[in-house]
């Protein structure tokens, strides 16, 4: 059997921001806010992106959604580069990728009722109006979780979670192939989330979607994702098969990372872990070297004059460090 | 003050604590008969979701819950003394000087106009009397403690001038500074990105281990509570609903809701582990009810399998299962 | 904080040559011809008058000459001749500059005097009869048109009472037209700093303060006060300025021998380089004074003074 | 293809007492104070200027009604003034010019104000930024001197004193137009508009400006009584209504002379100026705090 062609396909996006520049100053180097990215995702398949703040995930995603431009490389959806669309192509561009945002208070339009919400996208893409646009919001409501009755309500009538799910319907309106969601729980309660996720979980299976899941929380991540990758200051520094990656860590962000995660169970509790030192740096002034190396705990010279480029380790994933192989295992307990 | 009390002796009671917002008719509680205990040198932490009350319960403790709320009901044992009942004189040389507080937003708790050395500095002057020098020395040992790197800069700095984790840091050496029994750590990691969530929470872990302080830990965060507790108090909708050591409540929760929240988080080691297939996640149905809305019940009456009919006419008492472990519900902790 | 102070001084400098550049161009909004306009008041003006007082004016040259000419007689300090008087309107202005200069600051002394502590109360006091009454207060303040209220101010003190005088030179006669002005923006200051106050009193720094066991005094003065502060300190500027077209009015009110009482009649009198000066004047004395500020608003907050 | 779905007609769930946004709008209306007292003057103001014929006891220009500057009481409730007329009438007559000063120089400033505020915020980048620093810089110029300046160059009458104060306005609304767009710009739910395919012009029509507008009754409202007490400034000055104009502003010019005689001249037509200034001031606050209570400190 063939694979499928992908879904989305990121070719060597970068984004640069022009800093600033003051009166009497020189012009300063533009922040490189995501840098060389690319990867693909499979349909039906869920990509999981996590990172911490400021490495660029975000910016990752309105490039996706073509909310802003890649200075350089090409975003592809179903094939069709996303940055050369003619204007009578973007409608059809925008019914294959829709997103969710991840503040349920402030990405819903406050002063429109929760039903057309669910049926703008409709009405935009000219797929139902009238009695049957009100049938088909009812049953994507229903598919969601949402009664009919609730459909004229204002968003601020509803909870955290409820929002989260008049949201999904509405990215559900145009039946899209594929959903980019930006921490969509992390706003949520937290006997609320299991909620969202299971129903994005039981959507891919029903619909056959594909997602890429962008959370700073690793265990959601990899609730939802078959792949994930690892971003550190705008670059990705490992991708890979969800398992493996966070059981096998091969680079030592991902390693120091994960090791950083709370333990989910008090047995597992493992003091004086290795801890991640220092902060994530602001991304001004990248040196020649690897990004990782100025907090690397297994830093060596090489890394400090030359940036690694991605390579394949365990024929499954890339990694983008040059002693990959030398990273050690977690410790017992946190790879369970 | 002459405590000569053994080290696990209770430091904090609070007891029946009942706290409501607004006034007269529209007066809503927000915290119900709220009742735990901390002994001296344990981590007790509260956990609970938006609504809880737990942020709440800190705030009453410290004698400063916002104008609109009031404490209604209870009493709030430090050592002995209700807090409660303390004038506005004996609170303020309480507070920062035998309990002290660690807040959530370390990018907003700090004035920004004022010098990093000034505000670890003037709780010690105000409540130790100690000279400007002393103070300024006593800071400098602070900022070591709590591993800043170039402290003699940093007292100098604004807090404009660290970053996230940085700040966190002074927080917890303010806290620190009048070498209190107890700190009250309200989320302190939350606003935090997770590497520097784990050098807090080792920082909390070591200076509890050296200095022996007891902390209050509020947080909703389940793991945070497995990194740190000694013993968890869950709270849900203003009311304890159930309080164990940590060990017990993770491995046999007796409540519902605690049993839901529980079951409802992504747990990375078992994800990942062998043959582990998309386990699905447990669900808890509905939402954490508003503070407006009041029920007669038991609060988790609504979203709870297992209610009978009990349960949303009568609330459960706190009922004990087993030794130091406690919990409130008709059909999980029936007499 | 240097670098600060030099960019803000260059902003000055683009602001004044802006302004500079639309007081010269003013001329051409009067409707008709300017030069036969302003020698209207003479009884018909020969064309070799209205030619010699066209070049006077630099009128006949292009428009951005006219510009040039303008500049160029500024940097010299040479704002023209006034039409009516045929003194030079620089003289004539720094004439009357001290006076308007003495009423607007003690009218600033009032507002901010006892408009910022009247803020500050009410903010502390929230809630309280206090507060609401001084907010009514500011209300009423801020509605009042300060030409009625010097006049009523004359009718009870001067009239009624016969306590001070309606106009004169010494500092007696100075108190009426300095509280109509000071009563309207101390309304404004009063609104202003409570709203800042109440903001800062909400912030999560002060709740701090309040956790380590600080006293309510140190709380307030040195935790709230300055963050306060600086808001206000950025509206005073905003205020000195719409005190300083206050005076305007006030000074006909009262008979105040400022630079209002001096636009008015160089309007009435149609002296367009008169007017012009008294504009850039203004646009300078404004300018000046909101630099000032920005200095004093760099230094309470040291996320600016500190780089 | 922009028409709202008609979906379920009663859709508010009235078991749960959760009461339609509209009637919680009006009880939260009623309840603030502000909000009605001014309200209720601005109401009276407009009907006292649509009746004002009817209501009227004089001709407010007609001269010798009366004794010259009588004193009030009896036929004439304000008394009369120099040449005779009835204040009263005057004052009732005056409302007139008070409210349609106040709507034409607010007209121009908002039409102008929103649309430089609105593009700068909309359009953003160098264009916006230096719009609104100019915009900036001309704020700081009290629109009093703005308004003399160009009443002097273009002659004093009512006419161009209303124009005068309507674009020394323009600054304040541009400002407030280009906080409020820029900060309702930049909320997700614009970026979600745009995701499922809304046009520009959708998106400003159906998303941006319901969330917009009402901030903008709070600034029209306060921008009224600004405007209405710089015109009667300048009309007091004599650079705006010209006799024998029943303009408050103006009556309080001419009555000031009599001051010593007759100090009932200057009282009516101040207290008229002083309760409508109010009125709206009241109003606007009342619309901010009802929309915002934090809001507060944004506007000056």
């Amino acid at each position: 059997m063939n694979a499928p062609a992908p879904a989305l396909i990121l070719d060597a996006v970068s984004k640069e921001f022009a800093q600033r520049r003051s009166l009497f100053g020189r012009p300063a180097a533009p922040v490189r806010a995501v840098d060389t990215v690319s990867f693909v995702v499979n349909p039906g398949e869920t990509l999981g992106l996590v990172g911490e703040s400021g490495c660029g995930k975000s910016t990752l995603a309105r490039m996706i959604l073509r909310m802003t431009r890649p200075t350089t490389g090409h975003v592809l959806v179903e094939g069709k580069r996303v940055d050369a669309l003619l204007p009578s192509e973007v409608l059809a561009y925008r019914r294959q990728i829709q997103m969710i945002f991840q503040d349920p208070y402030a990405s819903l339009n406050p002063r429109i009722r929760a039903g057309d919400l669910i049926g703008e996208p409709m009405a935009i893409h000219g797929l139902a109006r009238g009695a049957e646009l009100e049938t088909r919001v009812a049953d994507l409501a229903a598919q969601v979780g949402l009664s009919a009755a609730m459909l004229g309500r204002y968003p601020h009538e509803f909870s955290g979670g409820q929002r989260q799910r008049i949201a999904i319907a509405r990215a559900l309106a145009v039946s899209p192939r594929i959903i980019v969601a930006d921490e969509p729980v992390s706003a949520l309660d937290v006997s609320v989330r299991a909620q969202v996720l299971n129903l994005m979980a039981d959507l891919q299976t029903s619909r056959g979607l594909s997602y890429v899941f962008i959370s700073h929380d690793i265990g959601t991540v990899a609730y939802l994702s078959h792949r994930v990758a690892v971003m550190y200051l705008g670059a990705i520094v490992e991708i890979g098969p969800a398992r493996d990656v966070l059981r096998r860590p091969r680079h030592p962000y991902t390693r120091l990372l994960l090791e950083a995660v709370p333990v989910a169970h008090p047995r597992l509790r493992v003091r004086r872990r290795e801890v991640l030192p220092g902060e994530v740096p602001n991304g001004v002034g990248l040196g020649a070297g690897c990004r990782f190396a100025p907090r690397c705990p297994m830093a060596q010279e090489r890394c400090r004059v030359e940036a690694p480029t991605p390579r394949a380790i365990d024929g499954t994933r890339l990694v983008a460090c040059h002693f990959a192989e030398d990273t050690p295992d977690l410790p017992k307990g946190l790879a369970a | 003050m002459a405590d000569v009390e053994s080290p696990m002796a209770g430091l904090l009671a609070v007891e029946d604590l009942t706290v409501a917002f607004g006034r007269g008719s529209s007066a809503a509680a927000a915290l119900r008969d709220v009742s735990f205990a901390l002994r001296r040198g344990e981590t007790l932490a509260l956990v609970g979701e938006s609504g809880s009350g737990k942020s709440l319960t800190a705030l009453s403790i410290m004698g400063l819950l916002p104008t609109e709320g009031q404490v209604s009901a209870g009493r709030v044992l430090l050592g002995g003394d209700d807090l409660l009942r303390k004038s506005r004189d004996d609170m303020i040389r309480t507070r920062g000087s035998r309990v002290s507080m660690v807040f959530q937003e370390p990018m907003t708790s700090l004035n920004p106009v004022l010098t990093i050395g000034r505000q670890l500095t003037e709780g010690l002057q105000f409540h130790r009397k100690v000279s400007r020098a002393a103070a300024d020395a006593r800071a400098l040992d602070l900022l070591r403690l709590v591993g800043m790197t170039n402290p003699e800069a940093r007292l100098k700095q604004y807090p404009h001038q660290l970053s996230g984790g940085m700040r966190q840091r002074v927080m917890i050496a303010m806290a620190l500074a009048c070498e209190p029994d107890l700190i009250i750590a309200d989320e302190p990691t939350t606003a935090l990105d997770v590497s520097i969530q784990a050098q807090i929470i080792d920082l909390l872990l070591d200076i509890k281990e050296r200095l022996g302080t007891s902390i209050l830990l509020i947080t909703h965060d389940l793991g945070v509570v497995a990194e740190m507790a000694d013993r968890i108090a869950v709270l849900y909708a203003g009311r304890v609903v159930e309080i164990a050591d940590c060990l017990q409540l993770f491995d046999a929760p007796r409540h519902p809701y605690t049993e839901g929240l529980l079951a409802a988080v992504p747990r990375l080691d078992l994800l990942v582990a062998d043959g582990a297939d998309r386990i699905r996640l447990a669900e808890l149905p509905g939402s954490v009810p508003s503070p407006g809305e009041r029920l007669s019940g038991c609060p988790f009456a609504p979203r709870c399998s297992l209610a009978i009919e009990r349960c949303s006419a009568e609330m459960p008492p706190m009922r004990t299962v087993a030794e130091g472990h406690t919990a409130a519900c008709w059909v999980r902790a029936a007499a | 904080m240097t670098r600060f102070i030099l960019r803000r001084l260059f902003t000055a400098l683009v602001t004044l040559i802006i302004s500079s550049f639309l007081v010269c161009m003013l001329i051409h909004l009067i409707p008709g011809d300017p030069v036969a306009m302003m020698m209207a008041q003479n009884s018909a003006p020969s064309p070799e008058q209205l030619a010699a007082m066209r070049h006077m004016l630099g009128l006949d040259l292009p428009l951005w000459q006219q510009y040039f000419h303008y500049m160029g007689r500024l940097l010299t300090g040479d704002l023209g001749r006034s039409i009516f008087g045929s003194e030079p309107v620089l003289t004539l202005l720094m004439e009357r500059l001290p006076n308007t200069f003495a009423l607007a600051f003690a009218g600033l002394a009032i507002a901010v005097g006892f408009g910022m502590p009247l803020g500050f109360f009410a903010a502390y006091h929230r809630g309280s009869w206090a507060d609401s009454a001084l907010m009514v207060f500011a209300v009423a303040g801020v509605s009042l048109p300060n030409f009625w209220l010097g006049l009523m101010l004359v009718l009870l003190f001067s009239m009624t009472l016969g306590w001070l005088p309606v106009a004169g030179e010494d500092w007696r006669s100075m108190v009426l037209p300095a509280m109509t002005l000071g009563v309207t923006y101390m309304a404004i200051i009063a609104r202003m700093t409570r709203s800042a106050m109440i903001e800062v009193l909400g912030e999560d720094f002060i709740r701090t303060a309040r956790a380590k066991g600080l006293p309510e005094g140190i709380v307030l003065f040195r935790h709230a006060l300055r963050p306060a502060m600086i808001s206000v300190v950025t509206i005073i500027g905003v205020v000195f300025g719409y005190l300083m077209g206050g005076a305007v009015v006030v000074e006909n009110v009262f008979s105040w021998n400022g630079l209002g009482r001096l636009a008015i009649q160089a309007i009435s009198y149609r002296d367009y380089p008169l007017i012009q000066g008294f504009i850039l004047l203004f646009a300078t004395i404004i300018v000046v004074m909101s630099v000032l500020l920005d200095v004093a608003y760099a230094w309470l907050d040291p996320r600016i003074s500190v780089q | 293809m922009s028409t709202p779905i008609p979906i379920v007609a009663d859709t508010v769930d009235r078991g749960t007492g959760i009461a339609s946004p509209r009637r919680q709008l009006l009880r939260r209306m009623l309840r603030s104070r502000s909000l009605v007292i001014g309200g209720s003057i601005v109401l009276f103001v407009v009907l006292v200027a649509l009746l004002a014929p009817i209501i009227a006891p004089f001709d407010p220009d007609h001269i010798g009604t009366g004794r010259r500057l009588a004193v009030p009481g009896g036929k004439f409730l304000l008394g009369t003034d120099e040449f005779g007329r009835d204040i009263l009438s005057r004052v009732i007559f005056g409302a007139r010019y008070t409210l349609y000063i106040g709507l034409v120089a607010v007209g121009i400033g908002l039409v102008f104000g929103v649309a430089i505020g609105a593009a700068a915020a909309y359009a953003g980048g160098w264009f916006g930024g230096l719009l609104m620093r100019v915009m900036d810089l001309l704020y700081t110029f009290p629109d009093v001197l703005i308004a003399l300046g160009l009443v002097a160059f273009l002659g004093p009458n009512l006419t161009n004193a209303m124009i005068a104060v309507g674009l020394s306005a323009i600054p304040y609304y541009a400002r407030v137009t280009y906080a409020v767009v820029l900060s309702e710009r930049q909320k997700p739910y614009v970026d979600a508009a745009q995701v499922v395919g809304a046009s520009h012009i959708r998106v400003v029509v159906r998303h941006l400006m319901p969330n917009v507008l009402p901030p903008m009754i709070v600034v029209a409202s306060l921008g009224f009584s600004a405007a209405v007490l710089s015109a009667a400034a300048l009309s007091f000055l004599g650079l705006g209504a010209q006799p024998p104009m029943p303009e408050w502003g103006l009556m309080l010019s001419t009555g000031r002379n009599y001051i010593t005689r007759a100090p009932w001249l200057v009282v009516g037509p101040g207290v008229a100026i002083f309760v409508t200034v109010m009125a709206f001031n009241l109003f606007g606050d009342g619309v901010r705090d009802l929309l915002d209570p934090r809001q507060r400190q944004r506007t000056l």
